[in-house]
């Protein structure tokens, strides 16, 4: 097969992209949803018919040399190997359904074409990330896809807030994308190449040190991109975007770009154990972190965006703990049930006619109970519910971190197990505020288009069985995903005891969060006082920190330069500068009084000067 | 030999200063012309020792010119005295300065 | 006193016997504009002669030189004078001024300047500059029906009365210390021992009063901006060109006759230079009157003709005669537009009165702006070059320091040149309309402004032309 | 050393002259505004034309495409040497191009019309002549040049305080030139006293010894010139006023070509010219381009007129252009010129977009737009696409030079490197505020509900092109520009 | 002649003056010179003056005691003059020249007619035109109100 094909996958989401961009808003809604989900599912569809070129080593294919300049050759080309191979198949796929559901979601929308455009240009950044077989080719879809996020949570921009969510959104990855920026510019000046392969291959060459500070350098970059601590504020807030938006972006795939680079660059990454032990601090304080959130949310969409810096969280860990293939199982998982989640909150929203405040909503379970079940499947796929996907995942992840036996990963363990059963609560209180109790919405709900609806079963279904893709020997499983990626040292070196034992911890977390969900929410009265809760609710507060801490100041700063240097102190100097000469101007100006006798006056000082000089050099 | 040049000079510089001074001090434009005419005569006595020094007649002949000169200079200034004396009825040159700055 | 000797003046004398002609026959026959346009049309012819016949003798009498050099600026001047007579035609009209007296005076004018430019001898100097300066004095107050005129004349006529009397004082300190008037023997005389003898340099100190007073020089510039403002615009154009760059043409022999004698007067000549160059431009700054910053604005280039004189050498003596002729056309020019702008009542020469006067006369208001700016030395504009070539001859001669002032009140002056354009250009209130232009008006102003321009694309033949004529090796 | 010897007339000089020609016809015909609108295009097009005819020349073996040389000003050893390498063709192309821009953007100026389009072309004669001149004289000239009419265009036909604006351009962009005056004759004294040729000629003078000490002093003279048009921090005040009060044609102009002068200076003359001097100067230099980076970033941030913020961002991408220049490798100085046409191109599509919306909301103040995308989606999609290109996203035109730039200076200077990407970040933030004011939030009062015309559509869609090819496919602009860089940094004396 | 406040008084002194200074001009040998200062200057110049003086003193003038200047006017006036004076008379005092004496010599006015109209015949020349313009301008500056009304109407 013609590994140029490969090109086609990321080139038919911005054909389809560029198409609607150009033509979109002459067209009508239909054909263009249309055009976007053909060039999306073609694109899809060519990654499983080329699936055999990403076996093995994969297959490196160049289009055009994009930056060519003394000594620096970064190439539009691919790199489709196992790890890409997997990724983009997951992106492409639950990027078809979520434009399936979104052509459903968008129905009423009056001009679906910027929406369809950027969701498409979306999808070919995403996959210039997962192919990409150099770093500055990853970096240009590393931006792209900041951009479709920005240019998609504020989709509906006549709100204020909606626009200035994707502007954060926006601005905070950046500045993680300036470390990304940094690291590439430094693995440049060391390799002299922006190669992907040539690095990894090359990384041992390196000072550990060095090494280090380029990881933890790497670790900015997808702390930005997927929302980790510090730079997790702008997540809960991009749930502004319509829903599909956030299925697609804010759960599957962009968020879970920073653990793809982590993955991409493991063989780099893994050379440091500080950078290491630093990702999976990161990973699991952001997972701990997120799920304390995630308790107290109040709009459904929020709760998910928790959720999913959570489990990112988890993701980060597993890198942390060196293990690519329970990183990428997780992710796998989690996009899956988490599109499906977040879809089926878009089907819930619209039910309870356009509310997303879960206090507001309930008994939904006797209005769709169709969607409950779904729902019902992702929430336990996300409480870790034994024999989901997301229960395989988690608990490979949290092995690995038990695994390891030290002091440190044992903390991160604890804080993972932690997690899960708070992860489990607060599922569970969703589920049931959601769908169960009284009816507490006004408004009055849509009717669900047939395409939001037909969308979900694919996906929960794929959510149940992922467990399939790496399933553990102690199930039966042959570690699939672990062998694809060919991580051979997957083996876990764990008598079966603990491990079992290890399961049943699990199991109880998961069984007491539920409980405790199931006792507090299951007849929730509407309203609970706030307290403690505000403190969670505002996610720890740290927007307001920052504001304080960093915004404030800058504004600050900002004016400062501007009133301050630009205008007082340059412009005052230039000014006064002039101002002077005016003065010096005026007084020499004075001089000429009209009288006739001043004048004269000046004739005789003057030749007194120079009679005086004169007779100074003739003494001399 | 009558006089060191040296007297000649120290004379007529005094008598020039004189007529500078005279210039610079009145207000009566006819004085200040009236100075002019000092100062001037200052050069010729300067102009007629120098060429007795010098034994040439160049320099009496630049008195001859300077006279003439100063003959068309005073016509012109008296008759512009007379213009000037008719248009603001003042010989006083402090009246004059309307244009300044 | 031969044949020879006169034919070698005879353009000067051609200036003065038709002046005298026009005079007489004036009286007879009173008419202006047939008076004016015989004026220019002598002027011309004058200039022709002196550019066509080539004396046989090169110094008439001792006193003036007969020169390529003193060719070149009888030319120079002739024209001058043409392109004024034929720019007062309607200024003539509008003021009724007597013509044959105006012209006759004008070309007189133009032979003293001439003169001047070639006296070869003290006698000539002081000959030549009064005889333009008693003319002068005539002119300012030529209009009878203005107080500022009279005024203006009395100013120049008093202040000249003295600097004539430095002037007389300087020639015969400097007689006395060497028993010549003839230049090289007269500036030879002055030396004692490689230095100047103390009479020479009291000598030499009344002459710069008298010639700083004529050029203008800070601190004896006081009177430049009233005698500007009060004189008819047609004889301010002459007495802002004219009479200063035929002092300046005639220093330069006198400096070339100096040799090294020079470096005695270096200081105090710096001096001045700098002190006009700053003067000049410090109290230009806040003038909102067009011909008072004119005026303070000569007090500039006459230091920057200074710095050129100074700096000395075939190198400073071509720019600095290229700088009186590019200054001298620009200068003209700016005055010529005021002239045609002019009324009955006055010419206009406060900035508010230009009020976006650019839009309602885009021609004349283009050619002053092209002007003002050839003045502020803007490429590609003559005065570019001449800018250029005098800041080239002091940084060749090292005069570091006086190069940086003038490249400081180069750019200082900027402002003052400016705010007249933006006043014409970038105002919005409408103006008042002014008096339309005759065609002589515009001929001069478009022989000017391409003058400016082909002067300041392609200088090379004119610097040449210089370079041929100047009077040392 | 003439490769145009096939070609029977003098391309260069056309390139150079028929502009100002097209000005005087202009000025014949200036009482039919619509006649001279077609002249002017008519004439911009011809030289876009022309530039676009001389890219298809191939390099001689020393670096020009085409050479001219004739004497002008014998008594001077003043030449009329002109010369077009790569850089100069590709600052022309530019030059070319925007002119067109400007006069399409200015196609309805109903005030003096033909003295507007004859001070277009006249500028672009300076702007031209300034890229191809070869003689210190020429250049100088053609350097002045370039201010009159943007002088005029910015004081006659500009906003409120216009006069202010044009006059403190005027001043600061003088008081530059003076500097470099005075150093161009010292060095031409210098230079003739040394060999006895008086010329000014660029070779000539590159053979000039110099002690240290004068060198610093004239290449301080040069730069100062340079720095005060590019204009680097802390001379860069007077761009802001310009910009903000220009018509939308004049800032097109600045904006697009004139700040280009300024490095194209440092690089064909200053460092040429004083090769040593310019390297000790280099930290300096990257010091104040990384200042400016930030400052202006900052600043930008604050502003209420968005005029003025794609002011300060101008004066911020030039910062990362100089910062390219400091880095003084192959890399960063083709990353720099890169930047440099791009920066032209985003920058002026910006402000043509910004004479757009302007036209129909009735203002310029961020606070009193908003919401304009449902009004006008076209014209806000092509905004935003600009803002993009101009925030550095990669694949459009600005990242591609920055991000050379970036590597180029880091290779070199990690720290000036590194701090330099953090720029990006305030990059985002002012020009998403801008985006955001603009064409988010709720719909203000308009003057005008149509969206963009068939003249319109005719400036933007080329330049949207370019953006994007120039984002995506760089490769030819850099084929240009390698040559001529490599020949400039293997000169004598660089090292 | 300087200080006096009438002007009339000061030209009768300076006529004195005058004398005073044609008898140095004839003692140093310029007897033609001193003949013409004492015909041109007491003779021609100074009547000029008188005859002013008396014609506009016809006119009201505001008191003369005003006209002249007071004692502190002449202060700075003064320090100046002595400054000059001070310099002038040092540096002529420190010229070598000044020390030695002024022959006797006598230009007869022969000799002295030959030199002005053969070596100076232009310069003559010269002065003769100015002093004919010098003429002229005094006539039309000088011309009565009415007078110029008329010529202008002619002209």
């Amino acid at each position: 097969m013609n590994p140029l094909l490969l090109f086609l996958i990321p080139a038919l989401p911005l054909l389809g992209g560029v198409f609607n961009v150009c033509f979109g808003s002459r067209l009508s809604p239909r054909i263009v949803a249309a055009v976007a989900v053909a060039a999306v599912a073609g694109s899809c569809s060519l990654t499983v018919a080329l699936w055999s070129l990403g076996a093995g080593e994969g297959t490196r294919t160049l289009l055009f040399s994009w930056l060519e300049s003394g000594g620096l050759r970064a190439d539009v080309g691919l790199l489709f190997d196992p790890l890409a191979t997997i990724m983009s198949l997951m992106v492409t796929g639950v990027a078809t359904l979520i434009h399936i559901y979104a052509a459903g979601y968008m129905q009423h929308d009056r001009n679906p074409a910027r929406f369809f455009a950027l969701l498409n240009l979306f999808v070919f950044a995403m996959l210039c990330i997962v192919l990409a077989d150099n770093l500055l080719f990853l970096f240009l879809g590393w931006e792209g896809v900041g951009f479709c996020s920005y240019g998609l949570i504020g989709f509906w921009y006549r709100k204020t807030a909606n626009a200035d969510a994707g502007r954060k959104a926006f601005i905070v990855t950046r500045i993680g994308d300036l470390f990304l920026a940094i690291a590439l510019l430094w693995l440049f000046r060391l390799f002299g190449t922006v190669a992907i392969d040539q690095i990894n291959g090359r990384a041992a060459e390196l000072d550990p040190q060095l090494l280090t500070v380029l990881v933890l350098l790497l670790l900015g970059g997808a702390c930005g991109k997927s929302a980790q601590l510090p730079l997790m504020t702008w997540l809960p807030d991009a749930m502004a975007g319509p829903t599909p938006v956030s299925a697609l972006i804010h759960a599957a795939t962009m968020v879970t770009a920073g653990v793809y680079l982590l993955c991409r660059m493991f063989p780099l990454v893994s050379l440091s154990p500080t950078g290491m032990a630093a990702i999976a601090l990161v990973g699991a304080a952001t997972a701990l972190y997120a799920a304390s959130c995630a308790v107290a949310q109040r709009e459904i969409k929020r709760v998910l965006a928790y959720s999913t810096m959570s489990q990112i969280g988890y993701m980060f860990l597993a890198v942390g703990v060196g293990t690519v293939s329970g990183a990428m199982f997780h992710l796998l998982t989690h996009a899956f049930f988490k599109a499906l989640l977040f879809m089926g909150a878009g089907c819930v929203i619209h039910l309870a006619g356009d509310e997303n405040d879960i206090y507001r909503m309930g008994g939904l379970k006797r209005k769709a109970p169709r969607i409950f079940w779904l729902f019902l499947i992702g929430i336990l796929c996300l409480a870790g519910a034994p024999l989901t996907g997301g229960f395989f995942s988690k608990d490979a992840i949290l092995l690995s971190a038990f695994a390891r036996g030290d002091g440190l990963s044992a903390l991160l363990w604890g804080a993972g197990v932690l997690t899960a059963g708070l992860t489990s609560f607060y599922s569970f209180r969703l589920l049931y505020l959601v769908f169960f109790g009284a009816e507490r919405q006004t408004e009055k709900g849509h009717a669900l288009s047939p395409l939001m609806s037909w969308t979900l079963p694919p996906l929960a279904l794929a959510g149940l069985l992922g467990g399939l893709l790496n399933l553990p020997h102690l199930f039966g499983g042959h570690q699939w995903l672990s062998h694809w990626l060919g991580e051979t040292a997957a083996e876990l070196a764990l008598p079966l005891a603990s491990e079992l034992g290890l399961l049943l911890l699990m199991l109880i977390f998961f069984g007491g969060g539920w409980l405790i969900a199931h006792l507090r929410y299951r007849n929730f009265p509407g309203e609970e006082r706030a307290g403690w809760r505000s403190f969670l609710l505002g996610g720890w507060h740290f927007d307001s920190l920052y504001e304080w801490l960093l915004l404030r100041p800058y504004r600050s700063l900002c004016r400062f330069c501007w009133q301050g240097g630009d205008k007082a102190l340059i412009d005052g100097m230039v000014e006064g500068l002039g101002r002077l000469w005016m003065d010096w101007g005026g007084y020499v100006r004075r001089l000429s009084t009209g009288q006739i006798t001043f004048y004269l006056q000046g004739f005789a000082w003057g030749v007194l000067l120079m009679l005086g000089w004169f007779l100074l050099m003739a003494v001399k | 030999m009558i006089v060191p040049l040296e007297h000649i000079l120290f004379l007529s510089a005094i008598l020039f200063v004189l007529g500078l001074a005279c210039v610079l001090a009145r207000r009566n434009l006819i004085m200040i012309l009236i100075g002019v005419e000092i100062m001037l005569n200052a050069v010729g006595l300067t102009l007629v020792g120098a060429s007795a020094f010098w034994q040439q007649i160049d320099g009496q002949i630049m008195v001859i010119f300077l006279m003439a000169m100063t003959s068309a200079e005073v016509s012109i200034s008296l008759a512009m005295v007379v213009y000037l004396n008719r248009r603001k009825g003042t010989v006083d040159v402090r009246a004059f300065d309307e244009m300044r700055g | 006193m031969n044949a020879a000797e006169l034919y070698a003046l005879l353009p000067q004398l051609m200036l003065a016997l038709g002046a005298t002609a026009i005079l007489m026959l004036g009286a007879w026959w009173p008419s202006r504009s047939v008076w004016i346009l015989s004026g220019v049309v002598l002027a011309l012819t004058t200039a022709l002669a002196a550019g066509l016949l080539e004396p046989t003798v090169s110094e008439a009498g001792g006193l003036f030189s007969a020169a390529p050099y003193a060719r070149f600026f009888t030319i120079l001047w002739s024209l001058l004078v043409a392109l004024s007579l034929l720019l007062s035609l309607r200024y003539a009209k509008t003021h009724r001024f007597a013509g044959a007296e105006y012209t006759a005076l004008m070309l007189f004018a133009a032979a003293g300047m001439s003169l001047l430019s070639a006296a070869s001898s003290l006698v000539g100097l002081f000959l030549g500059l009064e005889t333009f300066t008693l003319v002068l004095y005539i002119l300012i107050a030529f209009n009878r029906n203005s107080t500022v005129g009279a005024e203006a004349g009395l100013k120049y006529l008093v202040m000249g009365a003295v600097a004539t009397g430095f002037l007389a004082f300087g020639i015969a300190l400097i007689y006395t210390s060497s028993g010549s008037f003839h230049l090289p023997e007269a500036m030879a005389g002055l030396q004692q021992g490689g230095r100047m003898r103390p009479l020479g340099l009291a000598g030499w100190a009344m002459l710069l009063v008298a010639i700083g007073f004529k050029v203008s020089l800070v601190p004896f510039h006081l009177w430049t901006p009233d005698v500007y403002q009060g004189a008819p615009a047609p004889v301010t154009g002459l007495l802002a060109t004219g009479s200063k760059g035929a002092v300046f043409a005639s220093l330069i022999p006198l400096f070339a006759a100096l040799g090294s004698l020079a470096i005695e007067l270096e200081t105090v000549l710096a001096a001045l230079a700098l002190l006009s160059m700053l003067g000049g431009t410090l109290a230009a700054l806040p003038q909102r009157n067009l011909k008072r910053m004119l005026a303070y604005s000569s007090v500039v280039h006459m230091g920057y003709l200074l710095l050129g004189l100074l700096s000395g050498g075939p190198d400073g003596q071509r720019a600095v005669v290229f700088y009186i002729v590019v200054y001298g056309i620009a200068t003209l020019g700016a005055f010529g537009v005021i002239t045609s702008f002019s009324r009955a009542d006055g010419e206009p020469q406060e900035y508010q009165t230009f009020h976006g006067l650019g839009y309602r006369h885009p021609r004349r208001c283009s050619a002053l702006a092209a002007f003002l700016l050839s003045l502020a030395g803007i490429p590609p504009l003559a005065g570019f070059f001449g800018k250029f070539g005098i800041f080239h001859a002091a940084l060749k001669s090292d005069h570091y320091l006086l190069a940086l002032v003038g490249i400081l009140t180069a750019l200082v002056s900027l402002y003052y040149y400016l705010r007249p354009i933006i006043v014409l250009f970038m105002q919005e209130r409408p103006a008042q309309q002014m008096r339309r232009g005759w065609v002589h008006e515009f001929v001069v102003l478009a022989v000017c402004f391409s003058l400016i321009l082909y002067l300041g694309v392609y200088p090379g033949p004119l610097l040449e032309l210089i370079a041929q004529v100047l009077p040392t090796p | 050393m003439t490769a145009d010897a096939a070609l029977p007339f003098a391309l260069l000089s056309l390139l150079l002259w028929l502009p100002l020609g097209g000005a005087l016809l202009c000025l014949l015909f200036r009482h039919s505004g619509n006649l001279c609108r077609w002249i002017s295009l008519a004439t911009t097009l011809a030289v876009l034309g022309l530039a676009l005819w001389a890219a298809l020349a191939a390099p001689d073996a020393s670096g020009w495409r085409f050479y001219e040389d004739a004497a002008w000003i014998e008594p001077f050893g003043i030449r009329y040497t002109l010369g077009m390498d790569g850089i100069s063709l590709l600052l022309v192309l530019l030059t070319a191009l925007l002119q067109v821009v400007a006069i399409l953007i200015s196609w309805g100026q109903k005030q003096h019309p033909a003295l507007f389009y004859a001070l277009i072309l006249i500028m672009e004669t300076g702007i031209i002549g300034v890229f191809l001149a070869l003689d210190l004289i020429l250049f100088y000239l053609f350097w002045e040049l370039m201010l009159i009419p943007m002088f005029f265009l910015i004081g006659v036909w500009g906003h409120e305080s216009r006069v202010y604006a044009a006059v403190k351009f005027f001043f600061f962009t003088l008081a530059g030139s003076l500097c470099l005056l005075l150093s161009i004759i010292s060095l031409y004294l210098l230079h003739g006293s040394q060999t006895g040729d008086y010329s000014f000629a660029l070779d000539a003078l590159r053979q000039t010894t110099l002690e240290p000490a004068t060198e610093m002093l004239l290449y301080a003279g040069f730069m100062i010139a340079f720095v005060v048009k590019v204009p680097l921090f802390p001379f860069h005040t007077w761009l802001p006023d310009a910009h903000t009060e220009a018509p939308p044609a004049g800032s097109v102009d600045l904006a697009g070509l004139l700040l280009k002068t300024g490095v194209y200076g440092m690089l064909r003359f200053a460092f040429p010219l004083f090769p040593a001097a310019a390297q000790r100067s280099l930290p300096l230099l990257a010091g104040l381009a990384l200042v400016g980076i930030f400052y202006a970033a900052w600043i930008a941030y604050v502003q209420t007129d968005i005029k003025r913020v794609i002011a300060y961002s101008s004066v911020a991408h030039l910062g990362f252009v100089i910062l390219g220049l400091a880095a003084w490798n192959q890399l960063a100085w083709e990353g720099s010129l890169l930047l440099m046409v791009n920066h032209g191109i985003t920058t002026g599509a910006l402000f043509v977009m910004i004479a757009m919306i302007s036209e129909r909301s009735g203002t310029r103040q961020l606070s009193q737009l908003g919401g304009l995308w449902s009004v006008f989606p076209n014209l806000s999609a092509f905004f935003l696409l600009f803002c993009l290109a101009s925030l550095g996203l990669p694949g459009l035109a600005n990242f591609s030079g920055e991000i050379l730039v970036l590597f180029g200076v880091f290779k070199v200077r990690p720290l000036w490197g590194g701090l330099a990407v953090a720029g990006v970040v305030f990059s985002a933030a002012y020009m998403l505020r801008v985006v955001q004011s603009a064409l988010w939030g709720e719909t203000r009062q308009l003057e005008r509900n149509d969206d963009i015309g068939c003249r319109e559509w005719l400036i933007l869609v080329p330049l949207a092109l370019l953006v994007v090819l120039l984002g995506v496919y760089p490769a030819p602009a850099l084929e240009i520009l390698r040559e001529p860089i490599r020949l400039l940094l293997a000169t004598r004396g660089m090292p | 002649a300087i200080t006096r406040r009438n002007p009339v008084h000061a030209v009768i002194y300076l006529v004195n003056s005058f004398f005073a200074l044609a008898l140095l001009f004839y003692l140093l040998g310029a007897p033609l010179v001193a003949a013409w200062e004492v015909i041109i200057y007491a003779g021609a110049i100074m009547v000029l003056f008188l005859f002013i003086i008396m014609m506009l003193e016809l006119a009201p003038t505001p008191e003369p005691e005003r006209m002249g200047p007071a004692w502190w006017q002449w202060l700075p006036v003064l320090l100046l003059a002595l400054g000059l004076v001070a310099c002038t008379l040092l540096l002529i005092g420190l010229d070598t020249a000044g020390s030695q004496g002024v022959p006797h010599w006598y230009a007869a006015p022969r000799d002295f007619g030959y030199v002005l109209f053969g070596k100076y015949a232009l310069a003559v020349e010269v002065v003769s035109f100015q002093l004919l313009f010098a003429a002229v301008g005094a006539f039309y500056v000088g011309k009565p109100e009415s007078l110029k009304k008329t010529a202008g109407r002619k002209s």
